[in-house]
């Protein structure tokens, strides 16, 4: 029976895609695009990872359809000069054969996948009482395979510093994005004040469920950040300075506390990152604590872009 | 009951996706901007739908979660859409 | 047909499209969408062969989710940075192409103010 | 007992459906772009209550059912404001063009 739901979803989803890709304008594509985010997130609920649905309902849905939207509302005016220079008829069947023939090929090995397929559900079953977590995708991320977890936050930190580095020289040190104004009393306003204390609590939730429950660090994160970024574009507050002090701080603090506990793992247990046993769980939430703030910011930052006017309002 | 709440999930699907027509449709950009939004109130009842017919609770979560960035995707899109409308005074000038 | 080989057959369906409209757009920021439609079509392929390796009383292998969601974070990075580039690049020499023989403006460094 | 409450769980969840249809079906007939609003918001909202209305009693316990019932609210106060801002959008875009 829910073979007929979830046929429904996989044709809306390839609908959505090919929509995203013919879709005459930036814009429609991008409307495409966040409607396919959210519908991702069935997909996920249907493949049983409740955890990541939350996070491609968030990420996929909000946080990238924000980005691109604001992306394509500044470079509108260059999308007729690019329509001009479509590549012609042979590149164009070119590209279907070839990526019919990886759709084909992809296809093909979906097919043949082994069986009994190869799994580590077992592993986690048998050491995530030792953790001290409930939910196993919080046990893998933040014990099993917590060094996946510290590389992806240098990875983000790095990834702002690319987009910072953007900066032209004139403004470094400025506030980045362009100064959002609207009416504080029109109805923007008003729905920008009334939905971030909601969703705050919210994200406090999901982050707090996510020791025993789906949910986590990454998914409150977003959820923060978007209600931070919903205050800049209602024009409520403006975006901090690059160089302020006690940004510099929260960017670093999650990864550097990550890292110092993982180094402390190298002197008592004997590893980097191994928790000594009975501590995992103290240390697996100060380290969630630590990274929130670091994850807020950075993935707020990088939607609102390099800097590019000055420092004052 | 659980097939029921199943049919009742893919009849909103189908709806979902009839509504998608007008949006592809257009012709204005209004039509377009309710994309998010009937996207947003749809899928949410398929997934509380879904999640009662599994018994998977938590499916509640990811609802409660795609209420707050489907809304906030929404205002995004009719900001960023009504912004480059406005001359260059507002948003267009980088500095 | 198992909920995962549906799903499966349906990511290599996205990666193909992705994949087209990855060649065919020119508008860089088209590109950049078509990409991340081709990247979710991995994603969903390798969360289809995450359920089938349901064990031990989870719906799913834990493992290869987990390293989603890393994944899924990972990908918008990767795409902020992508999108502060090409609104850079625009703004910088005023045209969207990427060819590479377009010329370069004369007047590239008039924002250093 | 639970026949009865497995039946109202149907009616109403059948009801909710039925707005669903009728949001869709004003969408794609209505003229133009603010009564397709209308037809959109205020029909999705009554069939998301509906939806909501009927799973209440599926539910386990009293959070879940106090997140449903959250989780409404919050579809009705955003779609409530988004709806108006993208009717002044098109207003204004009318009045501009």
């Amino acid at each position: 029976m829910t073979i007929v739901v979830n046929s429904g979803v996989v044709f809306l989803l390839l609908a959505l895609a090919l929509w995203t890709v013919v879709a005459r304008e930036a814009f429609l594509a991008i409307v495409g695009f966040v409607a396919y985010g959210l519908l991702l997130a069935l997909v996920w609920v249907s493949l049983s990872g409740i955890d990541v649905a939350l996070t491609e309902a968030a990420i996929g849905g909000g946080l990238t359809g924000a980005l691109l939207i604001g992306a394509a509302a500044r470079l509108r005016a260059t999308e007729t000069e690019a329509r001009a220079q479509a590549c012609g008829r042979p590149t164009r069947v070119l590209a279907l054969v070839v990526s019919a023939a990886v759709a084909v090929a992809l296809a093909l090995c979906v097919l043949v996948l082994p069986d009994p397929a190869p799994t580590l559900a077992h592993e986690v079953a048998a050491d995530i009482d030792a953790t001290g977590v409930g939910n196993p995708i919080t046990a893998v991320l933040l014990a099993f395979r917590a060094v996946d977890t510290l590389l992806e936050a240098l990875v983000l930190v790095i990834a702002l510093i690319g987009v910072w580095s953007l900066t032209p020289d004139g403004f470094w040190g400025g506030r980045p994005g362009m100064r959002h104004r609207a009416n504080p009393d029109g109805i923007f306003g008003y729905f920008a004040r009334v939905l971030p204390p909601i969703g705050v609590i919210v994200g406090i939730y999901i982050f707090w469920t996510g020791a025993d429950h789906p949910g986590g660090k990454f998914q409150g994160a977003t959820i923060l950040a978007t209600m931070w970024m919903l205050v800049l574009m209602a024009g409520l507050a403006d975006a901090p300075p690059i160089g302020r002090r006690w940004l510099r701080i929260g960017l670093v603090v999650g990864p550097l506390v990550f890292i110092a506990i993982g180094l402390a793992g190298v002197l008592v247990p004997g590893a980097f990152l191994a928790y000594p046993a009975g501590f995992a769980k103290p240390l697996i939430i100060a380290i969630e604590v630590a990274l929130m703030p670091t994850l807020v910011l950075i993935l707020g930052l990088l939607l609102a872009g390099a800097p590019e006017r000055g420092a004052r309002p | 009951m659980p097939d029921f709440l199943l049919w009742a999930a893919a009849f909103v699907l189908a709806m979902v996706a009839l509504g998608l027509v007008r949006v592809k449709l257009g012709p204005g950009y209004a039509d377009r901007m309710m994309a998010a939004q009937l996207l947003g109130s749809g899928s949410i009842a398929v997934l509380l739908l879904f999640g009662a017919a599994t018994g998977e609770t938590a499916v509640i979560d990811v609802a409660l979660t795609l209420a707050l960035l489907a809304a906030f995707a929404s205002s995004a899109f009719v900001h960023f859409a009504a912004a480059r409308e406005r001359p260059a005074a507002d948003a267009e000038d980088p500095g | 047909m198992s909920v995962a080989s549906l799903f499966g057959l349906c990511a290599a369906g996205l990666v193909g499209v992705g994949l087209y409209g990855l060649i065919v757009l020119s508008h860089p920021l088209r590109k950049i969408i078509s990409f991340n439609v081709m990247g979710s079509g991995v994603f969903v392929l390798f969360g289809a062969v995450a359920r089938r390796g349901a064990a031990a009383g989870f719906g799913a292998d834990p493992v290869p989710q987990a390293l989603l969601i890393t994944g899924i974070v990972v990908a918008f990075s990767a795409t902020a940075l992508a999108v502060a580039l090409v609104v850079r690049l625009i703004e910088a020499t005023g045209s969207a192409t990427l060819a590479s023989e377009a010329p370069p403006r004369a007047d590239l460094d008039v924002r250093r103010d | 007992m639970s026949v009865l409450v497995d039946l109202f769980t149907c009616l109403s969840v059948a009801a909710g459906a039925f707005f669903y249809l009728a949001g869709s079906v004003g969408l794609l007939r209505f003229p133009d772009a603010y009564t397709r609003l209308h037809a959109l918001t205020k029909a999705d909202n009554l069939g998301l209550a509906l939806v909501v209305l009927g799973l209440l009693p599926q539910m386990g316990g009293v959070l879940a059912g106090l997140k449903l019932v959250v989780i409404w609210l919050l579809v009705l106060f955003s779609s409530a404001a988004v709806s108006q801002l993208i009717a002044r959008a098109a207003r204004r875009r009318e009045a501009g063009a």
